[in-house]
């Protein structure tokens, strides 16, 4: 079956980033296909690379691009969300003339169309917020 | 839009707005989506309830604390291609507000000589479940 | 003492802690989505009521016109405050206790 | 149909309109805050009765077992799953509604 | 750190704690605040109400969720000068809970030879109110 | 008077950012004095110089950093709270290895007693958050 997850929560803040990482683990592990993990509102914030949580608790976003290395996820990033948080990547670097950026690896910014598409094909979409 | 996109496959689209505007921008953002939602051909409804039905009160101004006013956004829903607007009766009666405190939101009916036609149903609870439970994609704000 | 509410009372408990908790003679100021705590002809009026028979309640003005609220739409008793009122009620109270 | 509530009944009205919005025979998931929703001889006790009246309940697992919840502490009639069941409800539902 | 709080201020610091752990994170980082406020010898006292109670509950366990267990951080809390522990008696039974939930919190009084004495008390609503209103400094989570 | 800002949440999510941000110039304006502003929790993320907000909306970020550069403000941000979403200055750079930083104009990263230190030598504290 093919699963789309939509993330509206940052991570540390709210449980919602576990709980979806939990879940999307889970589908995974029983064969599922997760075709899209759609970052909108404050889960933009799952997309930074600068994050650096104490040594004993669990990296969020570390996690997250590991886990889309091993099975290939489209981690995506809300650019309209991202552009008011401070979540930019190369592009959105140049386009804005900001000196650097922050996304994390494994993430990409994309536009809303991204959430609607995966809300067409996948066959259930799975909401994680607050 | 991709090859598939076009292939035909139409969801209903239901966005749950449950939150009051400008405490949070959830208001905002989901229209938004409503709005871009529109380029792909799907069939979408909004649906207003609990702290949601504020998001369509009159008069709101939001120049005197500074944040982007985009009330105005919700006139232009029609234009969208989002032809039905639910607001939950339960949710207005109990925050002491009625239809008369909602902004009159029309859409022109292109099967009708672009006759304007009002865009906001008041249904009851049992209908709002209906609603809910008829429809294919919930995207909640 | 000031106590600040900025949540709407139908969404979340704020509101009803601060009335369970502020004492007699305290002062309650809503802002944010806490001044749908002041609408007339709500259910959450009773709440409100409770507050003001023995204790002060403000809104901020300009959170009531940014969500379109008219002054006649507030519960009798309740004054409308602007931001500069919001800091005088601030230097009048001696702390300052926000229900968020 | 699924229906996912994530907040805790005592602060939040989730639960409440989960409970007003999903019709009979759906299914109700408590996750994260949600499950203090099934805690057995509190306030919001009625609230989950009237849900199990023609709804199936569940807690997950994972997030009782985090807050310190034994299942005897749990309204009788609900059951626990864990991730991989949370995976199934949403495969033997046909679509998801999440409560924030 | 600097002169001026060497100089001798000492206020009544009060942490209220009303949301429930794990779900948000408030919880561990209102710790985290209350830890380091023991090195500003100032009079430090945590009131729990609301869903705040169930930070206290015992037998806490989140290998499950894969977030990080601070639950066992309570239990230090008398080792950094907190010495007072307010529950709302009433938070606790809307939510079917006593005391017997609650984690058992000590405090080595240095007066009496080092007892342990409890940390937790369990306050009614009025109690509490004028716990707070005695407060100099009200921070929240 | 002597007053201290606590600031618990993000820009443009919710309005506490921007609630703060009117009290503070409202009380300037009076002529009291706001010796700190202290950002905390999801706060720490007003403090990142990488947000370009829609232009027909307000920013939030430079809003801060302009009242900060006319009134001399103190721009806290809670470190441990910014390790955990990615708000870094030079020295976390330095001390985290990252490669870039992204903290805004006006503000800087500092502990926990920065908090607890506004607590005790302002006469009013006053917090905005969700």
């Amino acid at each position: 079956m093919k699963f789309a997850v939509l993330v509206n929560e940052g991570p540390y803040t709210h449980q919602a980033s576990d709980s979806a990482f939990n879940f999307t683990q889970a589908a995974l592990e029983q064969g599922h296909q997760v075709i899209r993990v759609f970052f909108y509102h404050d889960g933009v914030n799952n997309g930074t690379r600068l994050t650096t949580p104490p040594q004993d608790d669990r990296h969020i976003t570390n996690r997250w691009s590991q886990l889309a290395q091993e099975h290939d996820l489209d981690l995506v990033v809300c650019v309209a969300a991202a552009q008011r948080r401070g979540i930019v990547d190369e592009d959105e670097q140049k386009r804005h003339n900001k000196d650097v950026n922050n996304i994390a690896d494994g993430f990409r910014i994309s536009g809303l169309g991204q959430l609607i598409e995966a809300g067409i094909q996948a066959d259930r979409l799975v909401t994680f917020g607050d | 839009m991709s090859e598939e996109l076009q292939s035909g496959i139409v969801k209903k689209f239901l966005y749950i707005n449950r939150r009051a505007p400008h405490g949070t921008n959830y208001a905002q953002e989901g229209l938004e989506v409503a709005l871009i939602g529109a380029a792909f051909d799907q069939d979408v409804a909004m649906a207003y309830l609990d702290d949601g039905v504020f998001q369509l009160k009159t008069g709101q101004d939001t120049k005197t604390i500074g944040t982007k006013n985009f009330s105005a956004t919700y006139r232009v829903l029609g234009d969208y291609d989002v032809k039905r607007v639910y607001v939950e009766r339960e949710s207005l009666e109990c925050r002491g507000l009625s239809e008369g405190d909602l902004m009159p939101l029309v859409y022109e009916d292109e099967d009708n000589d672009w006759e304007e036609k009002p865009l906001i149903h008041i249904v009851s609870a049992e209908e709002m479940q209906q609603i809910i439970d008829e429809s294919d994609v919930l995207i909640n704000f | 003492m000031l106590h600040i509410v900025n949540k709407s009372p139908f969404e979340k408990n704020s509101l009803e802690s601060c009335a369970r908790l502020s004492k007699s003679g305290s002062c309650i100021l809503l802002i944010e989505d806490g001044v749908y705590g002041a609408l007339v002809d709500s259910e959450t009026n009773e709440m409100i009521q409770s507050c003001l028979r023995d204790r002060s309640v403000y809104v901020l003005g300009e959170d009531i016109q940014a969500r379109g609220i008219q002054r006649e739409q507030l519960v009798m008793g309740i004054e409308v405050v602007d931001y500069a009122g919001f800091v005088k009620l601030t230097v009048e109270h001696d702390k300052v206790q926000s229900w968020l």
